[in-house]
């Protein structure tokens, strides 16, 4: 799972899956980070509740 | 989407009630987090091991000087290869003999000869701070004789022509796994976690498992790492494990 | 780790059965168990869930008295090395927390307990059930816990078991020869428990990569009158456990691709 | 309004301070939707009580395993892989729903009619997941070195994969469920959390599209699980890239079959509350869709059957027969069902208008879909290990332990559940709640 | 802002937010779940076996008579493996189930760790614990008590065989004692030496040189099954298969046994009528003169048809087999076509040395004296006797040079009391003994005398005879019952007092030389452990009682102890046991002039008995006598016929549980025994594959599961010998059925031995 492990390779199987997992979970991460980061400041503003929300 | 038509207030009252819990909040969040560290970095070690000291005092450093060729004196090689480890009992009634034929003043010595040696050479319950679990096949004839470690330990080594004295070893590189064990006038308490069973030294004194020399650790990845630089690759399952 | 396994002799071992010879008494499936820790239970007939590494299976050519005709047939794990040799055995590749690998160095599948967490899969994949589940804690009688070997570790439940080539012995074995300044080993040094016990000397082990070892030189040309074969070739798991018989049935019986042959012959006339 | 809303707040505070029937109630209704008509809570009550006693019935089964061990269930060594295994893949397949839903309206951006769908679509992705990973849980014989899978991965096995992608997109379930429960009417009061369910909504479009990612590499792992299997004449398929077909054959049908699921359920659901949740638009669309997918699905998966009864199989010495004759369960008419009767047939009738239109048939073709992709996971996981391989050895069939039984009515019970309480609680139905407030404003 | 419970709530969740995250900082949640997998992965209830220096030991197998050297690898002072020792004549480095799994014995529950005393009802399993002293002296005074009331002939003493030390000790003790009582499991090794000795004139058991035999014609022997010395067997019949051998084996049996799997040429043939067909080959091979002319004509006699004393004319050997079996003959009591029998007789005229072997299965059962005959003719025909690859004879190893015993009034005179079991009276003249009576004799209300005492050493009466339930039955009436073993086997279960011997692990004692085997070969046991338990070397046990008792008893056993024993009795040989293991010695390889001892020197073919017991003299030409077991054909359409092999010990050692757990579903289904029956007539009875079903026959009735097996005849089934026990443990106890249960007594028309375990049968589904 990470290049310490024993298990590790440098190979190309590797670089591929694990490559292909860790982006994945950066993408998930970063955008949990920022939605929950940006509501944090939106409230902090004292928004909440207005309708930017519909469409 | 919210369906809600409640719109909570915005008077300046309430802002700062909101505001007021949200400070609150992220206090109680920063303690809850600290003392979070305290409990993870220091309690929690001392919960996990038990300490118990060795049933006798061993003295190193006067065994050490007081025998010919060092470690194998007692730690030796038997004739099937297999490493005898811990001397037996009996190896240590060769100079231990009786209480009338004491080696020194040493009450530790004493003790040993009176409640080992001398109830039928019984063997002393020594804590093995290096103990592997049933898994491991540790080889030390490997790590002591194989040509490999021989030209690791020193690069100009050849496969001598002539028949070498069996199961002689030069101990020059104990350390590399048992540190200077050798040098210790007395026994360390032996620490051994909770959960596990394993001796604290397996994964080493740090908490946070980092080392600074290559002893201080024994975990298979600590194995590996020493593999990889020798074989010059990750071994198979099979060398290590039975 | 197929990486460079530097300038050792890579080894192959393997094994060779004569089933001509094979009684199918048992002696070595009993010397299996005894030399590897394997456990018993009061009630081991449901043979869906008896841990037996080395496995004698019966073979019949079906036909009536008094022309019936049976054949034992020893099934050890077959270290299979996979299609074109390179180690990917049907359990191997599957196994998705490495405690499965194919040693390079000696051709032998090891299994770790230890790192096993029973998953199952690699029983599935493995098409000689050669691979035994731990349902139960293991438990001996009173008493018995004495005669463990501590050269094999025991399985704890909840963890595939499955034949080691007896790889303890040449751990041991290796042993004596680093110590007398050797690196290689004898044919003899290194000796699985059911070929030492095989009362008919049906099974032969060795490397098959040593032209001077048995085993290679009966796979290379079997004894006049006796075919050579291996269970389920036809399906590249590159198995490194050959069997000879000089019955045709019993091939037909064992081997399946050979009785897809035989049937176009019979076809043919 | 103001007061409104802070008056709301003490009232909850007051409830909290002490609850008394008379209070819960109140706090029942006040936690609803608003506007929405729900069954009287002591109806509620009893159906939630009854399935939570199924649940724990299943959950004490769950227990006996996890502390006895697996010799609870009748699995043996050649039964590796048995009733469980086949939970998962079915649940997964028949959750497939959500992540196509979401891909359908967050990716390719069919915002109508889906968003009357997609909540549900996601709900039922999440029980389904959820389920899973509980089930997996149990499967293994060591459950607390389960972890290995990750931290020891083996990139070359097929159930690292699934492993990987399967936890990773229940976490993207998680969040495309959490705007939903956010949503609850109380919830949806505190301008934090309110903020945090838009910011979710608006950023759905990231989530949803790596879960699809996800979901099309685990979906695939699961039927790489047996095709890789290269001993195993009965599941091994030839490789695409570095897959065998079963994969692309496995995120195929979960995509076409999910789909039907959401819509089955949708319709019991309908039958239970008595009430018009989902408008037909949505149900049509989502059937067409599937109509096709499952029609191309079948296809390929014809062909590949093809290929593989007569190229790859025999290329190995067996012939189709020995897969289906000379044993007292599997026969060809397992084959059938699982493609005439649960492939061909569905497709026929979601594709043509009229067939999708009809209620009856729709339901019909809903319900053999769910049947045909649930067999085709049990012949991809017990079939496979019923078939003997070895000249000499012989079938093997099983029965699961009421254990097994038990743990995998289990999810079902939950799933109940929580359906039962966010269909109550949270604004499940746009559709139902825009009818409601249409009503309101009307009246 | 008031602190309400909200708030409170509020600043709750908070803190516990903020240490969960800062516990993610911190080893806490990693090491723990590191520790908690280590410690799945060292259960502590999951065994850590102890390390330590590697050796090995040698002793000699004593599981069964096949006298294997073994070299058993010990862990400092723990055994943990039993290994074939390499380079010993009789199994050189190979090993049976039985022998490797050894140590399940030695370690495990069915060990008797000290004397015990009967506390429940006979056969309940509850038992006191007993001082040796305590034990010993019970039995010297119970049997000195019989002995004042001038009962001695009513204590018998029971023993596994008739040679070794310690065997022979326990028939001291019963001589000096003066029991005429005295059993020895009786088997076909000793019917054949009967066969000797009325043939050639001298009591010895066969040795077989079948490493130089390149023809074996087997009549029923389960050669790869048990019968003779196992692994020896094994290796021989390996040999057979070793490419371009050119070795082969001939199997005449009624079941498609492993033997007959392996063998060149299995010949299917009626049960119980191994007989008739060696005379049909004699008949054959004498037609077409294809017999040894020299040793027929010089070395033998009553061949041709001879006159008495009385004028009195006899047939010979020839006109007898001319006449009474043709081919024809012998296809219609047989079963075996007449054109084979003529081709096997041929077959068996070419060899280069051929040899007939008799006994069949494991030689377990006594068998007929004149099937041994009929067979021991056939190699005589050929002129096998004392050639390389043929039959040679071994007097049994009871040679000690013992001081003769002292024997009182008491003992002379009790000793001339009939044996309870008829032996040796007019009734059975021609038996020393007939164990297999036992349970018959007891069971009968008009027995002569009731047995007051019974002494068994290492024999397990209560499994191996027939008929068990009157077997049983004759045990519980018996006032005192002493079992001397290391197990607690079914007739220990069924006693009032065990004795515990040691394992052959554990102490040292002589082997006598295995049965068949080309050479005297004298094994050695030696402790490989200290003894384990509170148990005592059976030798040394009979000693003592023989010394509790006194008199000239205890003057009849002059050795200090067992071993002062053991050593005077082996002599000279005792340097080679304990440098090599054992003792070795070709056996009487003299030209046939020397051979036979009879009054003419000459090989007899018809012996004839001159005895009080026979008003005309007996004359002993060998025939076949059909055996009728009971029951009418219509009530048991089916004969019941036993199977043996490796995996199934049926002595007086039972199968441990690595033995048991490699019985095939073919044996043992759940917990019943499986009966093979040809599918077929399995069908006909209504019948399914792995159904279960009723097995009846005259003697009793038993459920079991039912196996289709193509490899038994029609209207025949087969059934596992070995299971069905009552005594050891659970891992034994109560498997399957025992067949001695099912069968009953078939007596030699002659001898009055059991001949044949062969029952009329029926089966219905359950």
């Amino acid at each position: 799972m990470f290049p310490f492990n024993y298990e590790w390779a440098w190979d190309m199987s590797h670089i591929v899956f694990m490559g292909g997992l860790w982006y994945a979970l950066g993408i998930i991460g970063a955008g949990v980070t920022y939605v929950v980061a940006k509501s944090a400041w939106d409230t902090m503003k004292g928004h909440g509740g207005h309708e930017e929300g519909h469409h | 989407m919210s369906q809600s038509s409640l719109k909570p207030s915005e008077t300046p009252a309430d802002k700062n009630a909101y505001a007021g819990l949200w400070a609150v909040v992220l206090f109680a969040a920063a303690v809850g987090f600290y003392a979070s560290l305290l409990v993870g970095w220091i309690v929690f070690p001392k919960l996990l091991y038990s300490k118990q000291n060795q049933p006798i005092d061993f003295n190193h450093v006067v065994h050490v000087g007081a025998v010919d060729d060092s470690c194998q004196t007692c730690h030796y090689f038997r004739e099937d290869g297999s490493f005898a480890g811990m001397p037996a009992t009996a190896d240590c009634a060769g100079c231990h003999e009786s209480m009338d034929s004491l080696q020194g003043e040493n009450p530790q010595e004493k003790l040993f000869v009176q409640d080992y040696v001398e109830k039928d050479q019984k063997e002393v319950p020594w804590f093995i701070y290096s103990k592997q679990p049933p898994c491991v096949f540790f080889s030390h004839a490997a790590h002591v004789f194989s040509p490999k470690m021989r030209q690791f330990r020193d690069p100009e080594y050849q496969l001598p022509e002539e028949e070498v004295e069996e199961g002689a070893y030069d101990d020059t590189t104990c350390h590399v796994c048992h540190g200077f064990i050798g040098e210790s006038e007395h026994n360390r308490p032996y620490e051994e976690n909770r959960i596990t069973g394993y001796s604290r030294d397996i994964w080493g004194e740090n908490i946070a498992g980092i080392k600074k020399h290559t002893w201080e650790r024994m975990k298979m990845d600590d194995c590996a790492e020493c593999h990889e630089k020798v074989k010059g690759h990750k071994e198979a399952c099979f060398v290590c494990h039975k | 780790m197929e990486a460079a396994e530097s300038h050792e002799k890579q080894k192959m071992y393997g094994m060779v059965i004569d089933l001509d010879k094979c009684t199918g008494c048992g002696a070595c499936m009993v010397a299996c168990m005894a030399e590897n820790n394997v456990p018993f239970r009061k009630d081991e007939t449901d043979k869906f869930k008896s841990i037996t590494w080395m496995r004698v299976y019966l073979l019949s050519n079906k036909k009536d008295y008094p022309y019936s005709d049976i054949c034992y047939l020893p099934r050890p794990c077959m270290h299979c090395s996979g299609r074109g040799g390179h180690g990917h055995s049907p359990c191997v590749s599957v196994c998705p927390a490495v405690a499965t690998d194919y040693s390079h160095a000696t051709g032998i599948v090891s299994q770790i307990y230890t790192r096993c967490f029973g998953c199952r899969y690699c029983m599935g994949a493995c098409p000689y059930h050669a691979r035994y589940f731990n349902w139960w804690d293991p438990k001996w009688p009173e008493g018995m816990k004495e005669y463990l070997s501590p050269d094999v570790s025991c399985r704890m439940r909840g963890v595939v078991e499955k034949c080691s080539f007896c790889f303890h012995r040449y751990q041991r074995a290796m042993d004596l020869a680093f110590t007398e300044q050797r690196t290689e080993l004898e044919e003899n040094e290194y000796q699985t428990s059911c070929t030492q016990a095989c009362p008919a000397n049906a099974i032969v082990f060795g490397d098959l990569n040593n032209e001077e070892h048995q085993v290679a030189q009966l796979v290379s040309e079997p004894p006049e009158g006796k075919k050579k074969f291996r269970l389920l070739e036809q399906l590249d798991t590159n198995p490194k456990v050959y069997y000879l018989t000089s019955k045709d049935w019993v091939l037909s019986a064992a081997n399946r691709s050979v009785k897809e042959e035989a049937k176009k012959a019979e076809s043919g006339h | 309004m103001e007061i409104a809303a802070k008056s709301a707040m003490d009232k909850i505070n007051a409830l909290f301070d002490s609850l008394t029937p008379k209070k819960l109630l109140e706090l029942d209704a006040m936690l609803q939707p608003k506007g929405v008509k729900r069954a009287p809570f002591w109806q509620w009550g009893l159906w939630m009580g009854f399935f939570t006693l199924v649940a724990l019935w299943g959950f004490y089964a769950a227990i006996l395993c996890w502390f006895k061990g697996l010799n609870q269930t009748n699995m043996n060594d050649y039964y590796g892989f048995a009733l469980w295994i086949w939970a998962d893949l079915a649940v997964i397949a028949l959750g497939g729903g959500a992540f196509f839903t979401g891909f359908l309206k967050y990716v390719i951006g069919k915002e109508m009619p889906l968003k009357y769908i997609v909540n549900y679509a996601v709900i039922i992705g999440f029980i389904c997941y959820s389920s899973a990973l509980l089930i997996l849980g149990m499967d293994v014989g060591q459950p607390l070195r389960g972890w290995f899978i990750f931290w020891h991965a083996n990139v070359h096995s097929m159930l690292t994969e699934v492993a990987f992608c399967l936890s990773c997109y229940f976490g993207v379930l998680c969040i495309e469920y959490l705007p939903n429960v956010l949503e609850n009417r109380q919830l949806d009061k505190i301008p934090f959390i309110h903020n945090l369910t838009h910011n979710f909504h608006s950023a759905m479009g990231i989530f949803a599209a790596t879960g699809a990612f996800l979901s099309f590499f685990h979906q695939g792992s699961l039927g790489g699980v047996a095709g890789v299997m290269f001993g195993r004449p009965f599941a091994f398929r030839e490789g695409v890239f570095i897959w065998p077909t079963t994969f692309f054959l496995f995120t195929w049908s979960a995509a076409a079959f999910g789909p039907c699921f959401t819509i089955m359920l949708t319709k019991l659901i309908e039958a239970i509350t008595r009430k018009k949740l989902v408008p037909d638009t949505a149900v049509r669309f989502l059937a067409k869709i599937s109509g096709w997918m499952i029609g191309t699905y079948i296809v390929a998966k014809i062909a590949d059957t093809l290929y593989w009864a007569f190229v790859t199989a025999p290329a190995a010495g067996w012939h189709l027969s020995d897969f289906y004759t000379g044993n007292a369960f599997y026969g060809y008419w397992i084959l059938a069902l699982e493609i005439v009767a649960g492939g061909i047939i569905p497709a026929g009738i979601l594709i043509s208008k009229k067939g999708r239109e009809t209620g009856w048939s729709l339901t019909l073709a809903v319900i053999l879909g769910v049947i045909g992709v649930s067999v085709n996971r049990w012949v991809m996981v017990l079939q496979v290990m019923a078939v003997p391989i070895m000249e000499f050895d012989q079938w093997a069939l099983y029965v699961p332990s009421w254990q097994e039984v038990a743990t995998t009515i289990l999810p079902v019970a939950y799933g109940v559940l929580l359906i039962s309480a966010s269909h109550r609680y949270l604004p499940l139905f746009p559709y139902e709640i825009e009818q409601a407030n249409a009503a309101e404003h009307h009246g | 802002m008031k602190l309400d419970r909200r708030t409170f709530l509020s600043i709750g969740a908070g803190a516990a937010a903020g240490g969960a995250v800062g516990s993610l900082f911190t080893p806490l949640p990693w090491k723990l779940t590191d520790d908690l997998s280590i410690w799945s992965q060292n259960w502590p209830w999951t065994p850590d076996p102890a390390r330590g220096e590697v050796t090995f030991a040698p002793t000699t197998c004593e599981l069964c008579p096949g006298g294997c050297g073994v070299s058993v690898r010990k862990v400092k002072d723990r055994c943990v493996k039993i290994e074939g020792a390499d380079g010993n004549p009789v199994n050189d480095g190979g090993i049976c189930p039985l022998g490797s799994s050894g140590l399940q014995i030695l370690y495990g529950p069915t060990r008797i760790k000290t004397p015990l005393k009967r506390a429940g009802k006979r056969g309940e399993g509850k038992w006191k614990p007993v001082t040796w002293d305590e034990a010993l002296g019970e039995v010297a005074a119970k049997l000195s008590d019989l002995r004042q009331k001038k009962l001695a002939h009513t204590a018998a003493v029971y023993v596994n065989g008739g040679e070794g030390t310690v065997n022979n000790l326990f028939l001291r003790l019963a001589t000096v004692y003066g029991t005429p009582n005295v059993f020895v499991s009786r088997t076909a090794w000793d019917t054949y030496a009967d066969a000797l000795l009325h043939m050639q004139g001298e009591y010895a058991k066969p040795a077989f040189d079948l490493e130089n035999s390149d023809y074996i014609l087997s009549f029923g022997c389960g050669i790869i099954e048990g019968w003779g010395s196992p692994v020896r067997m094994i290796r021989v019949n390996a040999q057979v298969a070793e490419a371009g051998s050119g070795k082969t084996v001939v199997q005449i049996e009624p079941r498609l046994s492993n033997t007959a799997a392996k063998a060149g040429k299995w010949v299917a043939i009626k049960p119980g009528t191994e007989a008739a067909l060696a005379l049909g080959l004699c008949h054959v091979i004498i037609r077409e003169g294809l017999f040894n002319d020299e040793f027929v004509s010089t070395f033998s006699q009553n061949f041709e048809d001879w006159v008495d004393e009385v004028h009195t004319e006899h047939r010979g050997f020839k006109r007898a087999v001319l006449e009474d079996f043709p081919p024809s003959a012998v296809e219609k009591i047989t079963g075996v076509p007449r054109a084979q029998v003529a081709k096997l007789a041929r077959e068996f005229a070419a060899a280069k040395a051929p040899v007939a072997l008799f006994g069949t299965g494991k030689g377990e059962e006594a068998g007929t004296l004149y099937g041994a005959m009929a067979v021991h003719a056939l190699n005589a025909l050929m002129g096998r006797i004392n050639q390389a690859g043929g039959v040679f004879m071994l007097p049994p190893d009871a040679d000690f040079n013992w001081p003769a015993p002292a024997m009182d009034a008491l003992a002379q005179r009790s000793l001339r009391e009939n044996r309870i079991d008829g032996a040796g009276t007019d009734r059975f003249p021609l038996a020393s003994e007939l164990p297999s009576r036992l349970g018959e004799v007891l069971a009968d209300p008009k027995k002569p005398y009731p047995l007051h005492a019974l002494l068994v050493y290492a024999a397990d009466p209560a499994f191996t005879l027939p008929e068990t339930e009157k077997v049983l039955a004759g045990l519980s009436q018996i006032d005192f019952v002493v079992y001397c073993g290391s197990q607690m086997n079914d007739t220990a279960a069924m006693a009032d007092l065990v004795l515990p011997d040691h394992t052959c692990y554990e102490k040292w004692q002589d082997v006598p030389t295995p049965p068949g085997f080309a050479r005297r070969h004298i094994g050695l046991t030696r402790p490989v452990v200290k003894p384990l338990f509170s148990t005592m070397q059976a030798g040394e046990t009979a000693i003592r009682i023989a010394k509790a008792m006194g008199g000239p008893v205890a003057e009849s056993f002059p050795w200090s102890d067992y071993i002062q024993c053991l050593e005077e009795s082996m002599g000279a040989r005792l340097a080679d046991m304990k440098e090599n293991g054992f003792w070795e010695a070709e056996p009487d390889k003299g030209p046939w002039y020397t051979a036979f001892k009879t009054r003419t020197r000459k090989f007899d073919f018809a012996p004839r008995i001159i005895s009080p017991a026979f008003p005309d003299t007996k004359i002993l030409l060998p025939t076949y006598e059909a055996l009728t077991p009971a029951g009418s054909e219509s009530g048991f359409p089916l004969t019941l016929i036993p199977y043996e092999n490796l995996r199934l010990a049926a002595q007086n050692v039972g199968d441990t549980p690595f033995l048991v757990k490699t019985l095939p579903d073919s044996s043992l289904m759940n917990q019943e025994s499986v009966v093979e029956i040809n599918p077929a007539t399995g069908k006909a009875f209504g019948l399914r594959e792995g159904g279960a079903a009723i097995l009846s026959t005259p003697a009793g009735e038993t459920r079991v599961r039912v196996h289709f097996y193509p490899g038994v005849a029609k209207n025949t089934v087969a059934l596992p010998k070995g299971l069905g026990h009552i005594g050891y443990d659970d891992y034994l106890a109560g498997k399957g059925t025992n067949v001695n249960a099912l069968v009953g007594l078939l007596p030699d028309p002659v001898t009055g031995h059991n001949a044949a375990l062969i029952a009329r049968a029926r089966i219905v589904p359950a």
